[in-house]
Protein backbone atom coordinates (compact mmCIF):
# COMPACT_ATOMS: atom_id res chain seq x y z
CA UNK A 1 0.00 0.00 0.00
CA UNK A 2 1.05 3.75 -0.89
CA UNK A 3 0.05 6.40 1.72
CA UNK A 4 -0.78 9.21 -1.06
CA UNK A 5 -1.01 13.19 0.40
CA UNK A 6 -2.82 16.12 -1.16
CA UNK A 7 -1.66 19.51 0.05
CA UNK A 8 -3.55 23.13 -0.63
CA UNK A 9 -5.81 23.32 -3.91
CA UNK A 10 -5.12 19.52 -4.77
CA UNK A 11 -6.20 18.60 -1.41
CA UNK A 12 -9.51 20.73 -1.69
CA UNK A 13 -10.09 19.59 -5.79
CA UNK A 14 -9.70 15.94 -4.12
CA UNK A 15 -12.14 16.04 -0.97
CA UNK A 16 -9.29 14.50 1.43
CA UNK A 17 -5.88 15.19 2.31
CA UNK A 18 -4.74 11.49 2.25
CA UNK A 19 -4.90 8.27 0.66
CA UNK A 20 -4.11 4.47 1.08
CA UNK A 21 -3.95 2.90 -2.26
CA UNK A 22 -2.84 -0.21 -3.83
CA UNK A 23 -1.70 1.37 -7.65
CA UNK A 24 -0.48 -0.94 -10.15
CA UNK A 25 2.55 -2.33 -11.93
CA UNK A 26 2.23 0.03 -14.59
CA UNK A 27 2.74 3.20 -12.32
CA UNK A 28 6.23 3.10 -12.51
CA UNK A 29 7.14 6.79 -12.58
CA UNK A 30 5.62 10.11 -10.60
CA UNK A 31 3.98 11.16 -14.14
CA UNK A 32 2.18 7.25 -14.68
CA UNK A 33 1.28 7.39 -10.94
CA UNK A 34 -0.57 10.43 -11.85
CA UNK A 35 -2.41 9.16 -14.70
CA UNK A 36 -3.48 6.58 -12.76
CA UNK A 37 -5.09 8.48 -9.60
CA UNK A 38 -6.68 10.66 -12.50
CA UNK A 39 -9.17 7.77 -13.52
CA UNK A 40 -10.38 6.93 -9.60
CA UNK A 41 -12.70 10.09 -9.94
CA UNK A 42 -14.18 12.84 -11.26
CA UNK A 43 -12.53 14.81 -8.67
CA UNK A 44 -9.11 13.00 -8.90
CA UNK A 45 -9.98 13.81 -12.59
CA UNK A 46 -9.84 17.31 -11.78
CA UNK A 47 -7.41 17.57 -9.66
CA UNK A 48 -4.60 16.50 -11.95
CA UNK A 49 -6.31 18.08 -15.46
CA UNK A 50 -3.14 20.70 -15.15
CA UNK A 51 0.14 18.77 -14.89
CA UNK A 52 2.23 22.05 -15.16
CA UNK A 53 1.29 23.13 -12.12
CA UNK A 54 1.31 20.04 -9.81
CA UNK A 55 4.62 19.07 -7.57
CA UNK A 56 5.79 16.26 -6.30
CA UNK A 57 7.82 14.78 -3.04
CA UNK A 58 8.88 11.21 -2.37
CA UNK A 59 8.96 10.35 0.77
CA UNK A 60 9.13 13.97 2.02
CA UNK A 61 11.60 14.96 -0.96
CA UNK A 62 11.09 16.70 -3.79
CA UNK A 63 11.13 15.36 -7.19
CA UNK A 64 10.09 15.95 -10.67
CA UNK A 65 7.21 14.02 -11.83
CA UNK A 66 9.44 11.91 -14.45
CA UNK A 67 10.92 10.51 -11.59
CA UNK A 68 10.56 6.83 -10.88
CA UNK A 69 8.61 5.90 -8.42
CA UNK A 70 10.60 2.85 -6.98
CA UNK A 71 9.27 1.68 -3.50
CA UNK A 72 7.99 4.68 -1.80
CA UNK A 73 6.08 5.03 1.80
CA UNK A 74 4.38 8.45 0.63
CA UNK A 75 3.71 10.14 -2.19
CA UNK A 76 2.93 13.59 -1.78
CA UNK A 77 1.33 16.05 -4.72
CA UNK A 78 0.19 19.30 -4.94
CA UNK A 79 0.25 23.11 -6.36
CA UNK A 80 3.67 24.93 -6.28
CA UNK A 81 4.81 26.54 -2.93
CA UNK A 82 3.86 29.18 -2.22
CA UNK A 83 6.42 30.50 0.74
CA UNK A 84 6.50 31.01 4.04
CA UNK B 1 22.80 25.34 18.36
CA UNK B 2 19.61 24.74 15.54
CA UNK B 3 16.11 25.29 16.82
CA UNK B 4 13.81 24.64 14.25
CA UNK B 5 9.87 25.37 15.38
CA UNK B 6 6.56 24.65 13.23
CA UNK B 7 3.37 25.61 15.61
CA UNK B 8 -0.09 27.02 15.51
CA UNK B 9 0.13 29.42 18.12
CA UNK B 10 1.94 32.69 18.44
CA UNK B 11 5.60 33.44 18.17
CA UNK B 12 7.28 34.28 21.21
CA UNK B 13 10.16 36.60 20.01
CA UNK B 14 11.55 37.44 23.82
CA UNK B 15 11.63 34.58 24.71
CA UNK B 16 13.53 33.13 21.01
CA UNK B 17 15.88 35.75 21.28
CA UNK B 18 17.06 34.73 25.04
CA UNK B 19 17.53 31.44 23.57
CA UNK B 20 19.94 32.88 20.91
CA UNK B 21 21.54 35.40 23.07
CA UNK B 22 22.42 32.51 25.43
CA UNK B 23 24.48 31.10 22.80
CA UNK B 24 27.55 33.56 23.75
CA UNK B 25 27.13 35.49 20.30
CA UNK B 26 28.75 39.05 19.44
CA UNK B 27 26.02 39.69 16.49
CA UNK B 28 22.59 38.28 16.91
CA UNK B 29 20.34 39.05 13.56
CA UNK B 30 16.67 38.62 12.87
CA UNK B 31 13.99 38.84 10.48
CA UNK B 32 10.56 38.44 11.53
CA UNK B 33 7.74 38.24 9.02
CA UNK B 34 4.44 39.78 9.89
CA UNK B 35 0.83 39.16 7.80
CA UNK B 36 -0.12 42.14 5.87
CA UNK B 37 -3.36 43.38 6.03
CA UNK B 38 -2.95 46.26 3.51
CA UNK B 39 -4.38 44.83 0.45
CA UNK B 40 -7.56 43.51 1.89
CA UNK B 41 -6.24 40.59 3.22
CA UNK B 42 -8.64 39.65 6.39
CA UNK B 43 -6.73 35.93 6.99
CA UNK B 44 -4.09 34.14 5.92
CA UNK B 45 -4.07 30.55 6.04
CA UNK B 46 -0.91 28.39 5.82
CA UNK B 47 -0.64 24.73 4.86
CA UNK B 48 2.50 22.73 4.56
CA UNK B 49 3.58 19.10 4.72
CA UNK B 50 4.31 17.95 7.86
CA UNK B 51 7.50 16.33 8.54
CA UNK B 52 8.97 17.81 5.08
CA UNK B 53 8.57 21.11 6.20
CA UNK B 54 10.47 20.62 9.77
CA UNK B 55 12.72 18.69 7.22
CA UNK B 56 13.75 21.37 4.75
CA UNK B 57 13.98 24.31 7.32
CA UNK B 58 16.52 22.32 9.23
CA UNK B 59 18.59 21.21 6.25
CA UNK B 60 18.60 25.19 5.09
CA UNK B 61 19.78 25.79 9.06
CA UNK B 62 22.59 23.64 8.83
CA UNK B 63 23.93 24.76 5.60
CA UNK B 64 23.96 28.35 7.07
CA UNK B 65 25.51 26.87 10.50
CA UNK B 66 28.15 25.47 8.11
CA UNK B 67 28.77 28.40 5.63
CA UNK B 68 28.58 31.16 8.09
CA UNK B 69 30.08 29.07 11.25
CA UNK B 70 27.19 30.40 12.87
CA UNK B 71 26.78 29.71 16.92
CA UNK B 72 23.05 29.22 16.59
CA UNK B 73 20.19 29.50 13.94
CA UNK B 74 16.92 29.44 14.82
CA UNK B 75 13.43 29.16 12.60
CA UNK B 76 10.54 29.32 14.21
CA UNK B 77 7.46 29.20 11.47
CA UNK B 78 3.82 29.54 12.47
CA UNK B 79 1.15 27.37 10.75
CA UNK B 80 -2.54 27.38 10.11
CA UNK B 81 -4.96 30.15 10.65
CA UNK B 82 -3.39 34.35 11.20
CA UNK B 83 -4.37 37.99 10.94
CA UNK B 84 -3.32 41.02 9.68
CA UNK B 85 -0.13 42.36 11.99
CA UNK B 86 0.61 38.44 13.54
CA UNK B 87 4.47 36.98 13.31
CA UNK B 88 4.32 34.27 10.49
CA UNK B 89 8.05 33.56 10.50
CA UNK B 90 11.11 34.45 12.75
CA UNK B 91 14.62 33.51 11.74
CA UNK B 92 17.86 34.54 14.15
CA UNK B 93 21.11 34.06 13.61
CA UNK B 94 24.38 34.41 16.19
CA UNK B 95 27.54 34.42 14.96
CA UNK B 96 30.59 36.21 16.64
CA UNK B 97 31.07 38.92 14.14
CA UNK B 98 28.26 41.05 12.18
CA UNK B 99 28.51 39.96 8.57
CA UNK B 100 28.16 36.40 9.05
CA UNK B 101 25.00 36.80 11.39
CA UNK B 102 23.31 39.04 8.97
CA UNK B 103 23.96 37.22 5.68
CA UNK B 104 23.23 34.19 7.09
CA UNK B 105 19.40 35.59 8.24
CA UNK B 106 19.35 36.90 4.91
CA UNK B 107 20.19 33.44 3.25
CA UNK B 108 17.56 31.76 5.37
CA UNK B 109 14.96 34.10 4.81
CA UNK B 110 15.01 34.18 1.16
CA UNK B 111 15.35 30.11 0.69
CA UNK B 112 12.79 29.43 3.14
CA UNK B 113 10.43 31.34 1.06
CA UNK B 114 10.80 29.13 -1.78
CA UNK B 115 12.61 26.02 -0.49
CA UNK B 116 9.88 24.88 1.94
CA UNK B 117 6.42 23.34 1.48
CA UNK B 118 4.31 26.01 2.27
CA UNK B 119 1.23 27.09 0.67
CA UNK B 120 -0.77 30.34 1.51
CA UNK B 121 -4.55 30.97 0.85
CA UNK B 122 -5.85 34.34 1.65
CA UNK B 123 -9.14 35.26 2.64
CA UNK B 124 -10.91 39.04 1.00
CA UNK B 125 -14.12 40.35 1.24
CA UNK B 126 -14.81 36.58 2.94
CA UNK B 127 -13.75 34.89 -0.17
CA UNK B 128 -10.58 32.27 0.65
CA UNK B 129 -7.87 31.81 -2.71
CA UNK B 130 -5.04 30.26 -2.94
CA UNK B 131 -2.25 32.66 -3.58
CA UNK B 132 -0.77 31.41 -7.09
CA UNK B 133 3.01 31.10 -7.46
CA UNK B 134 5.60 33.13 -9.20
CA UNK B 135 7.35 32.23 -11.45
CA UNK B 136 10.60 32.89 -9.69
CA UNK B 137 9.22 31.36 -6.63
CA UNK B 138 8.89 28.48 -7.93
CA UNK B 139 11.58 28.24 -10.30
CA UNK B 140 13.80 28.04 -6.78
CA UNK B 141 11.39 26.07 -5.18
CA UNK B 142 12.74 22.91 -7.66
CA UNK B 143 16.11 23.48 -5.31
CA UNK B 144 13.58 21.70 -2.19
CA UNK B 145 14.82 18.55 -0.60
CA UNK B 146 16.90 18.07 -3.77
CA UNK B 147 20.21 18.17 -2.89
CA UNK C 1 9.30 56.63 12.35
CA UNK C 2 12.71 57.21 13.47
CA UNK C 3 13.92 56.45 16.82
CA UNK C 4 17.20 57.21 17.94
CA UNK C 5 18.67 56.20 21.75
CA UNK C 6 21.91 57.06 23.27
CA UNK C 7 21.47 55.62 26.70
CA UNK C 8 22.90 54.59 29.48
CA UNK C 9 21.13 51.66 30.83
CA UNK C 10 19.78 48.38 28.96
CA UNK C 11 18.33 47.99 25.80
CA UNK C 12 15.10 46.56 26.13
CA UNK C 13 14.74 44.45 23.08
CA UNK C 14 11.34 43.36 23.35
CA UNK C 15 10.11 47.11 23.87
CA UNK C 16 11.42 48.56 21.19
CA UNK C 17 10.12 45.52 19.00
CA UNK C 18 6.87 45.88 19.75
CA UNK C 19 7.06 49.95 18.64
CA UNK C 20 8.83 48.70 15.11
CA UNK C 21 6.18 45.90 14.56
CA UNK C 22 3.27 48.46 15.58
CA UNK C 23 3.88 50.17 12.45
CA UNK C 24 2.59 48.09 10.29
CA UNK C 25 5.18 46.58 8.45
CA UNK C 26 5.38 43.07 6.79
CA UNK C 27 9.13 42.63 7.38
CA UNK C 28 10.99 43.46 10.37
CA UNK C 29 15.07 42.88 10.37
CA UNK C 30 17.18 43.58 13.43
CA UNK C 31 20.95 43.55 14.21
CA UNK C 32 21.62 43.14 18.16
CA UNK C 33 25.42 43.56 19.39
CA UNK C 34 26.39 41.89 21.69
CA UNK C 35 29.77 42.67 24.12
CA UNK C 36 31.80 39.61 23.26
CA UNK C 37 33.77 38.22 26.68
CA UNK C 38 35.81 35.73 24.12
CA UNK C 39 39.43 37.24 24.10
CA UNK C 40 39.12 38.04 28.09
CA UNK C 41 37.60 41.33 27.97
CA UNK C 42 36.23 41.68 31.40
CA UNK C 43 34.52 45.30 31.00
CA UNK C 44 33.61 47.91 27.59
CA UNK C 45 33.12 51.67 28.26
CA UNK C 46 32.27 52.83 25.34
CA UNK C 47 32.66 56.99 24.99
CA UNK C 48 30.42 59.15 22.63
CA UNK C 49 30.36 62.91 21.56
CA UNK C 50 27.01 63.76 22.78
CA UNK C 51 25.01 65.43 21.01
CA UNK C 52 26.85 64.62 17.70
CA UNK C 53 26.27 60.84 17.92
CA UNK C 54 22.85 61.05 18.12
CA UNK C 55 22.80 63.48 14.91
CA UNK C 56 24.76 61.10 12.91
CA UNK C 57 22.84 58.31 13.74
CA UNK C 58 19.67 60.20 12.83
CA UNK C 59 21.41 61.00 9.47
CA UNK C 60 22.13 57.53 8.64
CA UNK C 61 18.66 56.21 9.71
CA UNK C 62 17.11 59.27 7.80
CA UNK C 63 19.31 57.86 5.00
CA UNK C 64 18.23 54.48 4.79
CA UNK C 65 14.37 55.17 5.43
CA UNK C 66 14.39 57.45 1.54
CA UNK C 67 16.78 54.85 0.37
CA UNK C 68 14.69 51.96 1.10
CA UNK C 69 11.16 53.15 1.93
CA UNK C 70 11.68 52.47 5.19
CA UNK C 71 8.15 52.30 7.68
CA UNK C 72 10.43 53.00 10.57
CA UNK C 73 14.12 52.77 11.87
CA UNK C 74 15.37 52.06 15.19
CA UNK C 75 19.29 52.47 16.56
CA UNK C 76 19.14 52.04 20.11
CA UNK C 77 23.07 52.68 21.67
CA UNK C 78 24.03 52.09 24.83
CA UNK C 79 26.87 53.65 25.98
CA UNK C 80 29.20 54.02 29.50
CA UNK C 81 30.22 50.55 31.15
CA UNK C 82 29.00 46.98 29.64
CA UNK C 83 29.86 43.79 30.64
CA UNK C 84 29.82 40.49 28.09
CA UNK C 85 27.16 39.32 27.38
CA UNK C 86 24.87 42.79 27.68
CA UNK C 87 23.29 44.46 24.64
CA UNK C 88 25.64 47.39 23.37
CA UNK C 89 23.38 48.45 20.10
CA UNK C 90 19.97 47.54 18.44
CA UNK C 91 19.03 48.29 15.23
CA UNK C 92 15.63 47.59 13.69
CA UNK C 93 14.36 48.20 10.45
CA UNK C 94 10.61 47.72 8.68
CA UNK C 95 9.11 47.82 5.42
CA UNK C 96 6.49 46.17 3.40
CA UNK C 97 8.81 43.51 2.19
CA UNK C 98 11.83 41.20 3.38
CA UNK C 99 14.79 42.63 1.22
CA UNK C 100 14.38 46.48 2.34
CA UNK C 101 14.16 45.82 5.57
CA UNK C 102 17.18 43.65 5.69
CA UNK C 103 19.41 45.40 3.68
CA UNK C 104 18.67 48.94 5.09
CA UNK C 105 19.37 46.92 8.85
CA UNK C 106 23.31 45.70 6.86
CA UNK C 107 23.50 49.65 5.88
CA UNK C 108 22.82 50.57 9.35
CA UNK C 109 25.31 48.50 11.42
CA UNK C 110 27.46 48.97 8.92
CA UNK C 111 27.65 52.60 8.84
CA UNK C 112 27.37 53.28 12.22
CA UNK C 113 30.30 51.42 12.88
CA UNK C 114 32.37 53.86 11.18
CA UNK C 115 30.23 56.89 10.56
CA UNK C 116 29.51 57.94 14.27
CA UNK C 117 31.82 59.29 17.21
CA UNK C 118 32.42 56.28 19.72
CA UNK C 119 35.42 55.15 21.39
CA UNK C 120 35.91 51.69 22.71
CA UNK C 121 37.98 50.94 25.92
CA UNK C 122 38.40 47.43 27.06
CA UNK C 123 39.30 46.04 30.36
CA UNK C 124 41.35 43.07 30.13
CA UNK C 125 43.30 41.79 33.46
CA UNK C 126 41.98 44.55 34.97
CA UNK C 127 43.96 46.74 32.64
CA UNK C 128 41.54 49.37 30.16
CA UNK C 129 43.15 50.23 26.78
CA UNK C 130 42.01 52.30 24.16
CA UNK C 131 40.54 50.29 20.92
CA UNK C 132 42.86 51.45 18.44
CA UNK C 133 41.40 52.11 14.60
CA UNK C 134 41.58 49.66 12.11
CA UNK C 135 42.26 51.32 9.16
CA UNK C 136 39.84 50.13 7.40
CA UNK C 137 37.37 51.77 9.65
CA UNK C 138 39.19 54.80 10.02
CA UNK C 139 39.34 55.40 6.05
CA UNK C 140 35.00 54.85 6.06
CA UNK C 141 34.89 57.18 9.31
CA UNK C 142 35.85 60.43 7.19
CA UNK C 143 32.69 60.02 5.44
CA UNK C 144 31.21 60.86 9.05
CA UNK C 145 28.67 64.24 8.89
CA UNK C 146 30.72 65.32 6.03
CA UNK C 147 27.92 65.10 3.69
CA UNK D 1 35.56 81.93 23.51
CA UNK D 2 36.21 78.84 21.92
CA UNK D 3 34.65 75.79 23.78
CA UNK D 4 36.79 72.94 22.62
CA UNK D 5 36.07 69.08 23.42
CA UNK D 6 38.52 65.83 23.86
CA UNK D 7 37.25 62.62 23.75
CA UNK D 8 38.81 59.23 24.57
CA UNK D 9 42.29 58.76 24.66
CA UNK D 10 42.96 62.80 23.66
CA UNK D 11 40.63 63.40 26.71
CA UNK D 12 42.77 61.36 29.23
CA UNK D 13 46.26 62.68 28.19
CA UNK D 14 45.02 66.25 28.77
CA UNK D 15 43.37 65.77 31.73
CA UNK D 16 39.60 66.94 31.10
CA UNK D 17 36.87 66.31 28.20
CA UNK D 18 36.47 70.25 27.84
CA UNK D 19 37.44 74.02 27.96
CA UNK D 20 37.01 77.33 27.29
CA UNK D 21 39.70 78.90 25.50
CA UNK D 22 40.27 82.01 23.90
CA UNK D 23 42.53 81.41 20.93
CA UNK D 24 44.51 83.77 18.93
CA UNK D 25 43.47 85.06 15.32
CA UNK D 26 46.73 83.00 13.98
CA UNK D 27 44.71 79.78 14.77
CA UNK D 28 42.48 80.13 11.52
CA UNK D 29 42.91 76.32 10.80
CA UNK D 30 42.09 73.25 12.87
CA UNK D 31 45.62 72.69 12.31
CA UNK D 32 46.77 75.93 13.42
CA UNK D 33 44.34 75.91 16.59
CA UNK D 34 45.98 72.44 17.64
CA UNK D 35 49.14 74.06 16.83
CA UNK D 36 48.80 77.06 19.96
CA UNK D 37 46.62 74.23 21.89
CA UNK D 38 49.91 72.36 22.17
CA UNK D 39 51.51 75.08 23.48
CA UNK D 40 49.25 75.42 26.64
CA UNK D 41 51.24 72.53 28.87
CA UNK D 42 52.65 69.43 28.80
CA UNK D 43 49.40 67.70 29.19
CA UNK D 44 48.20 69.12 25.74
CA UNK D 45 51.71 68.89 23.75
CA UNK D 46 51.43 65.26 24.86
CA UNK D 47 48.24 64.57 23.54
CA UNK D 48 48.56 66.80 19.97
CA UNK D 49 52.09 64.74 19.52
CA UNK D 50 50.83 62.62 16.76
CA UNK D 51 48.74 64.05 14.24
CA UNK D 52 48.05 61.27 11.87
CA UNK D 53 45.94 59.96 14.79
CA UNK D 54 43.76 62.67 15.80
CA UNK D 55 40.55 63.42 13.77
CA UNK D 56 38.30 66.67 14.29
CA UNK D 57 34.61 68.26 14.38
CA UNK D 58 33.47 71.60 14.12
CA UNK D 59 30.44 72.40 15.49
CA UNK D 60 29.82 68.39 15.39
CA UNK D 61 30.59 67.79 11.63
CA UNK D 62 33.55 65.60 11.45
CA UNK D 63 36.23 68.07 9.30
CA UNK D 64 40.28 67.50 7.95
CA UNK D 65 43.07 68.99 9.91
CA UNK D 66 43.21 71.56 7.01
CA UNK D 67 39.80 72.95 7.22
CA UNK D 68 39.38 76.50 7.84
CA UNK D 69 38.42 77.42 11.50
CA UNK D 70 36.50 79.72 11.01
CA UNK D 71 34.18 81.18 13.98
CA UNK D 72 32.41 78.06 15.26
CA UNK D 73 31.11 77.86 18.99
CA UNK D 74 32.68 74.42 19.38
CA UNK D 75 35.93 72.09 18.12
CA UNK D 76 36.40 68.34 18.78
CA UNK D 77 39.44 66.83 18.79
CA UNK D 78 39.75 62.89 19.62
CA UNK D 79 41.57 59.68 17.78
CA UNK D 80 40.12 58.25 14.97
CA UNK D 81 36.69 56.87 16.06
CA UNK D 82 36.43 53.00 16.99
CA UNK D 83 32.70 52.27 16.31
CA UNK D 84 29.82 51.35 18.50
Amino acid sequence: MLRVLYFASVREAIGTGEEMLDPPPEAATVSALIDWLATLSPAHGAAFADRARLRAAIDGRFVSLHAALGKPAEVALFPPVTGG
Amino acid sequence: MIRILVQTGPIDLAAELALVEADGAGAVATFTGIVRGDDGVQLLDLEHYPGATEAALRTLAEDATVRWSLLSATVVHRVGTMRPGERIVLVATAAPHRAAALDACAFLIDRLKTDAPFWKRETRGGEARWVEARESDDAAATRWARD
